[in-house]
């Protein structure tokens, strides 16, 4: 392969830059001198050691992520993940737009949860407009989230079958999924990207469709669940795929900033709901499902036993449901007091926070968003090297990152 | 750890806010991790901030014993030369956060083993999200406050490049 | 964990081969259409009315409101006479097509795509130097490149955009929302009447009145020949003690009725027989 | 005045044109032949030259029949994985094209024949164009040995068994040269997975046939299913459990099935050895895969469930519960009433069939349900037909027994791949290792002790 002449052209996203023409796609080692230690130790090959690029187009990376593993054989010896190739800069372009568009732009960011993914930047704004939600917006919203959660683990259920070879659990996930999101539909209009969180409460109230449709679902709520459960659980194969795998301890785990499943699996019991508790949740009553192994069975398992508790929650909070307004009364034009505000909720991935600083302006002055995955994707690095190709898929989908919320 | 505080001590909205000099930030947070009576076990939030004079690099710790946030400023990093402590020797999760503040802001943290940019192309020379960065294409253009000077190809004399608007709080 | 190591997967097989007979979940598109709940908001369409036409006039609200900014829409004036267009600067793609069409040596149907003339830009930035480039004062911008050019041509407008940085369409809308701001040089001469309430008190309505009589025309248009015209002006309230009426800029003193008839009709009859030159 | 005519010609008729010319040609051409009398001494020699190596003749008409038999297989297959892993998983799986989607499958192949299948840059060309032929030959060759029924057969080797397990030999080298040319790292890996996998279940699958071939005395197929002829109970799978049960879980990890599909694992290696293929030669694997899986089920029945034996005789069945049925019935003895017969009795049984769909639906017009009892007549006559040649001809109702049993067992490899996740590398080779090969071993010395103790007491 003759090393074709290098033409020096301008960089698109960066005037003052030169860019060679870009690497041919399967040099894993990057052109340039390595810049950290840890760059130039993990791109040094022993001898028997090969570099391979899992994606950035790779059918199990849950999204646009590229992880350069370093294999000898087929153990993997070290990996690197890259990230950045969903990249949208969405803080940067939050911060050129006004209060009410900041809830659309953070819609798409964890995009399986995205009834999170708006209510964050939402609170946050009401934290620095000291407003105070109505009651029945509170729990309007706390039903409208955990419907979502259970939807965002009945698919992350099956992913982890998927990833694992097996064909069925993902479609049983689906179909769960797709009764919970024609029912989101019905209330909020959207099936994926809702934006029915408003500033202040939410975009519209409890509609006769949606409360027919979510009677019938609480009458077989989570059947395909369970039936996914008699496939993957005892199943001899899956078990032994996943028992034992990406073993992590309480101590590593809390420096490693996991947070949510993959924390509450090694047997920290923190749960944003409970740790820092937020909206009406301090007035329902349920319990955090913690396990001890911390391998990817026990994160699985993790995720059944949150389905029952989103469950109780959704039946507590149709009993106790308040009536009145479901929006606050607030000025056309927000402009929230000069101040900083940091809001955090529980996601189904783990803990999803916003630090907004406003400078008295229409326009957010800085909105940081603290995605869980970008955390507990990290634990990747830590957990896969001495296993085999095959485990990374497990490790990865077990994490149940979402590379919308990880390249922001 | 009176003498470490750099401002005063802040409360609202459940979050305890203090501001710490760039210099004793490894200090501050070993004592906030290990002193038994505090136990700030979980980092919660790391990210940087470009007040348009000054950077800033904000830490939200959570600890058993409240259920409130401790939000630990470390304050006054100059802009052209930003450097900071960094706090992998406690929390090994923070190398990413910091990471994204190098690739975002340019804030230098000693210590961190692998300080490499993670969004942006490797070679890529300017930092995005600071207040300077002008954006190529009209993204700023926004009706909300008709436009700012962000998008200004030939800066007029009078006005100066960083916005109009008074420092954060 | 059950005890014989087979017993997992055969319940799994079980599991499956009992599904296999059970009821699908698939719904038949075109067959079976699911009903669609009464909120959704996934149409985005535009309308047409019972007549065909579109129920869409480019007024931008929708351009304006989108949070993210992703509508990017164009249209022709009212009048047909100015290609409006919302959205991140194409600068391209506005001549992409009509420059296809010339090339194809179709007629380009759409005349106000034809290229404005060039325009010598001096002034206009000295104007804009001198409001400190500011959107927020597009008026004044846009009056004292009236007084400088005579009427507001298109290049004009283009370079404020760019200069200011505000949407084309936003200056455009404020130009073409204001009487006295003309997108077409003036021909002829330009009678002039402020109706505020205060002008229409000190007689600003008789002199409309006659003046519509004499050039036998209607409040913003002009006379049947077009010698005269009659558009509403704005005084900001700084009317000098009578209502404002002036002749092609200059303020008229004496502004009784009969006085205003008598010039208007002598204006018509210079310009009447021999025809402009 | 002719390229006037030609262009008026509608496409049919550009096409049926010249056909008939050339058929008008020939006829006379041999017309003219017989009448100098050439054609006779020509046909002669054929006929002569023929007869003396009818063997030859024999295989090539063989492997082209077996060849022909192959693609309808798999499109067949194809449409079955797709359609019973839909109904697995609680969705419809393909039903627009053909009767409930019967032609995705053939379409599948179609399209996969107007694809593109270019070449990467950097692959060893020769290599890569002929590595799917190999791979898709293989399983294909295994059927000349295949007995489907008493007299149908590709050629009947005594070395039967041996020749299949050569030909599933060189299935491996087909896709290690896939892997190693295609200049990809993941089908490096398929490639080198795949043959691991592939040799170290070849071990257990031909111990465990040692077993049959020690009970059967022969390695001809044909030897094997004639030795298990009687009651379903002489079927060697009931004499050799464990060597059925490890040769099934070694077929399936032989055919890259599920639990076994490593080499082609898409959540890990993208598409294993076939990563770098398209069009056509993407096609060959899809193919060989198929063609794999029928020939595998084929084998597992031939030596384990007597191929073309019924489990039992239906004769005597029919005449257990009385119904006295003859087959070499003789029409002529009806006489004229054949004659009557033939014209009314059909009529009878349409308007028969057509009046209950009249009444039961008001709507339905009268000659609508006519055409609905001729349909309907027409199912019932062809069903007649098949059950009297099952009982007249000996090859029908092997050939019939032998699809059925292989189509299970086609059916319980689709169910697994539906249910079962994938195996891990590690795990694969251990399971082979430590427990199939002494497990074979074990049925082996265990079926050697048997016959020498039979033996010794029979003598």
């Amino acid at each position: 392969m003759t090393a074709d002449p290098r033409t020096r052209v301008r960089s698109l996203d960066d005037p003052q830059l030169f860019v060679e023409t870009p690497a041919t796609i399967y040099d894993a080692v990057p052109p340039y001198p390595p810049s950290t230690e840890r760059e130039a130790e993990f791109y040094t090959l022993r001898d028997g050691e090969m570099l391979i690029n899992l994606g950035p187009q790779h059918p199990s990376t849950h999204g646009v992520l590229r992880v350069v593993l370093k294999i000898d054989g087929e153990r993997v010896v070290d990996l690197d993940p890259v990230l950045g190739y969903l990249h949208r800069g969405v803080e940067k372009i939050c911060e050129n737009s006004d209060w009410h568009m900041v809830v659309s732009h953070c819609d798409p960011l964890e995009y399986i949860a995205a009834m999170f993914s708006e209510l964050v930047p939402v609170m946050a704004a009401e934290q620095l407009l000291d407003v105070t939600v109505p009651r029945r917006a509170e729990y309007i919203r706390v039903l409208a989230c955990e419907l979502n959660r259970i939807a965002s683990h009945a698919l992350f259920i099956g992913w982890l079958a998927l990833d694992l070879g097996g064909l069925t659990p993902i479609l049983y996930g689906f179909i769960e999924r797709d009764e919970i999101v024609e029912m989101l539909a019905a209330l909020t209009g959207q099936r994926l990207l809702f934006n029915y969180m408003r500033i202040g409460g939410v975009n519209g109230d409890l509609n006769h469709e949606f409360m027919s449709r979510l009677g019938d679902w609480m009458g077989h709520a989570a059947r395909h669940v369970n039936d996914s459960q008699t496939l993957i659980n005892e199943n001899e194969i899956f078990v032994k795929r996943t028992r034992g795998l990406g073993r992590i301890d309480r101590e590593t785990a809390l420096r490693m900033c996991l947070t949510g499943p993959p924390l509450r699996a090694t047997g920290v019991p923190y749960d944003v709901r409970r740790a820092h508790p937020y909206g009406v949740y301090p007035e329902l009553e349920f319990e955090i499902p913690v396990r001890e192994e911390g391998d990817s069975y026990a994160r699985y398992m993790l995720h059944l036993d949150e389905i029952r508790q989103s469950i109780h929650i959704i039946d507590q909070v149709l009993h106790q449901m308040p009536d009145g307004p479901v929006t606050a009364k607030l000025p056309r034009l927000l402009r929230p007091r000069p101040g900083r505000a940091f809001a955090a909720i529980e996601s189904p991935r783990g803990q999803y926070a916003v630090y907004a600083m406003s400078d008295g302006s229409d326009q957010p002055f800085r909105l940081r968003i603290h995605d869980p995955s970008y955390f507990n994707l990290q634990s990747v690095g830590l957990l896969t090297p001495g296993h085999l190709i095959a485990d990374t898929m497990a490790i990865m989908a077990s994490l149940d990152p979402i590379m919308g919320g990880v390249d922001k | 750890m009176g003498e470490q505080l750099a401002g005063p001590v802040r409360q609202r909205h459940s979050t305890t806010e203090i501001r710490v000099a760039p210099g004793d930030v490894a200090a501050v947070m070993r004592t906030l991790h290990d002193d038994p009576a505090l136990r700030f076990r979980l980092l919660a939030d790391l990210c940087g901030v470009d007040t348009g004079t000054v950077m800033q690099v904000v830490y939200h710790l959570w600890s058993e014993i409240t259920p409130d946030w401790l939000r630990v400023i470390a304050d006054g990093l100059d802009r052209d030369n930003p450097r900071a402590s960094s706090v992998t020797f406690l929390w090994k999760g923070a190398e990413w956060a910091e990471r994204e503040a190098y690739d975002m802001f340019g804030i230098i943290f000693e210590g961190n083993r692998d300080l490499r940019r993670i969004y942006m192309p490797p070679d890529y020379k300017s930092f995005p999200l600071r207040k300077d960065f002008l954006l190529p294409d009209d993204a700023s253009r926004s009706p909300g406050l008709g436009v700012r000077h962000m998008e200004q190809a030939a800066a007029p004399a009078a006005a100066a490049a960083a916005p109009r608007r008074a420092r954060a709080g | 964990m059950n005890l014989i190591p087979g017993v997992g997967i055969i319940k799994g097989m079980a599991l499956t081969l009992l599904r296999m007979f059970q009821a699908k979940a698939t719904v038949q598109y075109p067959e079976v259409v699911q009903d669609i709940s009464p909120r959704h908001r996934g149409r985005l369409q535009l309308l047409y009315d019972e007549y065909g036409a579109l129920k869409c006039e480019t007024c931008f609200q929708c351009a304006q409101a989108c949070p993210i900014e992703c509508i990017d829409m164009g249209g022709v004036d009212t009048k047909d006479r100015f290609h409006v267009h919302w959205g991140p600067a194409e600068q391209y793609g506005e001549r992409r097509e009509e420059s296809a069409l010339r090339r194809s040596g179709r007629p380009v149907p759409d005349r106000t795509s034809e290229p404005f003339a060039t325009l010598d830009t001096a002034a206009l930035d000295r104007i804009l130097a001198a409001e400190d480039h500011d959107p927020r004062r597009m008026l004044t911008i846009l009056e004292r490149t009236q007084e400088a050019y005579g009427y507001l041509p298109v290049a004009a407008l283009k370079h404020i955009s760019h200069g200011t940085g505000a949407w084309y369409a936003e200056i455009y809308g404020t130009a073409s929302f204001y009487g006295h701001l003309r997108l077409e040089p003036a021909t002829g001469h330009v009678f002039a009447v402020c109706r505020c309430p205060a002008c229409t008190f000190r007689g600003a309505g008789r002199a409309v009145a006659a003046l519509e009589a004499a050039l036998s025309t209607t409040m913003g248009a002009s006379s049947p020949e077009g010698a005269v015209r009659l558009v509403p002006a704005e005084c900001h309230g700084a009317s000098p003690g009578r209502a404002l009426v002036t002749l092609d800029g200059e303020v008229r003193h004496d502004i009784a009725p009969e006085a205003l008839a008598r010039q208007a009709i002598q204006l018509r009859a210079a310009h009447g027989p021999e025809g402009r030159a | 005045m002719l390229t006037r005519s030609w262009s008026r010609l509608t496409l049919a008729g550009k096409v049926v044109l010249p056909l008939v010319a050339v058929l008008g040609g020939l006829t006379a051409l041999l017309m003219l032949g017989v009448v100098l009398g050439i054609v006779q001494p020509i046909t002669a020699f054929l006929v002569e030259t023929l007869s003396l190596n009818g063997g030859l003749v024999r295989f090539v008409v063989a492997a082209l029949a077996v060849l022909l038999f192959a693609i309808p297989t798999a499109f067949i297959i194809g449409f079955l994985e797709l359609k019973v892993i839909a109904f697995m998983n609680l969705r419809l799986g393909p039903n627009r094209v053909g009767p409930w989607g019967a032609l995705s499958a053939a379409f599948h192949g179609f399209k996969i024949l107007a694809k593109e299948d270019f070449t990467p840059t950097g692959a060893d060309v020769p290599v890569f164009t002929l590595a799917p032929v190999i791979v898709f030959l293989a399983p294909v060759l295994g059927f000349l040995v295949l007995p489907f029924a008493p007299g149908l057969f590709g050629q009947d080797m005594n070395l039967a068994v041996l020749y299949f397990f050569a030909m599933s030999g060189l299935g491996v080298v087909g896709l290690i040269m896939a892997g190693w040319s295609s200049f990809n790292k993941y089908s490096l890996l398929g490639a080198l997975r795949a043959a691991a996998q592939i040799i170290s279940y070849e071990i257990p699958l031909t111990l465990s046939v040692v077993g049959v071939i020690m009970l059967a005395g022969t390695l001809s197929l044909n030897g094997i299913v004639l030795q298990q002829a009687g009651s379903f109970l002489d079927w060697f799978a009931f004499r050799q459990p464990l060597g059925f049960v490890i040769f099934f879980i070694a077929a399936t990890a032989e055919g890259n099935r599920t639990p076994f599909d490593l080499s082609e694992a898409d959540s890990e290696i993208v598409a294993g050895y076939a990563t770098e293929y398209s069009g056509m030669r993407f096609g060959f694997f899809y193919f060989a895969e198929y063609v794999n899986v029928f020939l595998l089920s084929a084998l597992t029945v031939v030596l384990f469930l007597g191929g073309w034996l019924a489990p039992f005789d239906l004769g005597g069945v029919l005449h257990q519960i009385g119904v006295a049925f003859d087959p070499r019935l003789d029409p002529g003895s009806l006489g004229i009433g054949l004659l009557i017969g033939l014209l009314v009795v059909p009529l009878l049984i349409i308007i028969g069939l057509a009046v209950p769909f009249w009444l039961a639906k008001p709507g339905l017009a009268f000659w609508k349900a006519l055409i609905i009892g001729f349909l309907l007549f027409n199912v019932l006559a062809a069903g007649a037909v098949l059950l009297w040649a099952v009982a007249s001809f000996e090859v029908v109702q092997g050939l019939l027994w032998f699809m059925a049993k292989t189509y299970a067992f086609v059916v319980i490899l689709v169910w697994m791949r539906a249910t079962l996740p994938r195996v891990r590398i590690d795990q694969l080779m251990g399971f082979a290792w430590k427990w199939l090969i002494p497990a074979a071993l074990l049925n082996l010395f265990v079926t050697a002790l048997a016959v020498v103790v039979v033996d010794a007491v029979t003598r």
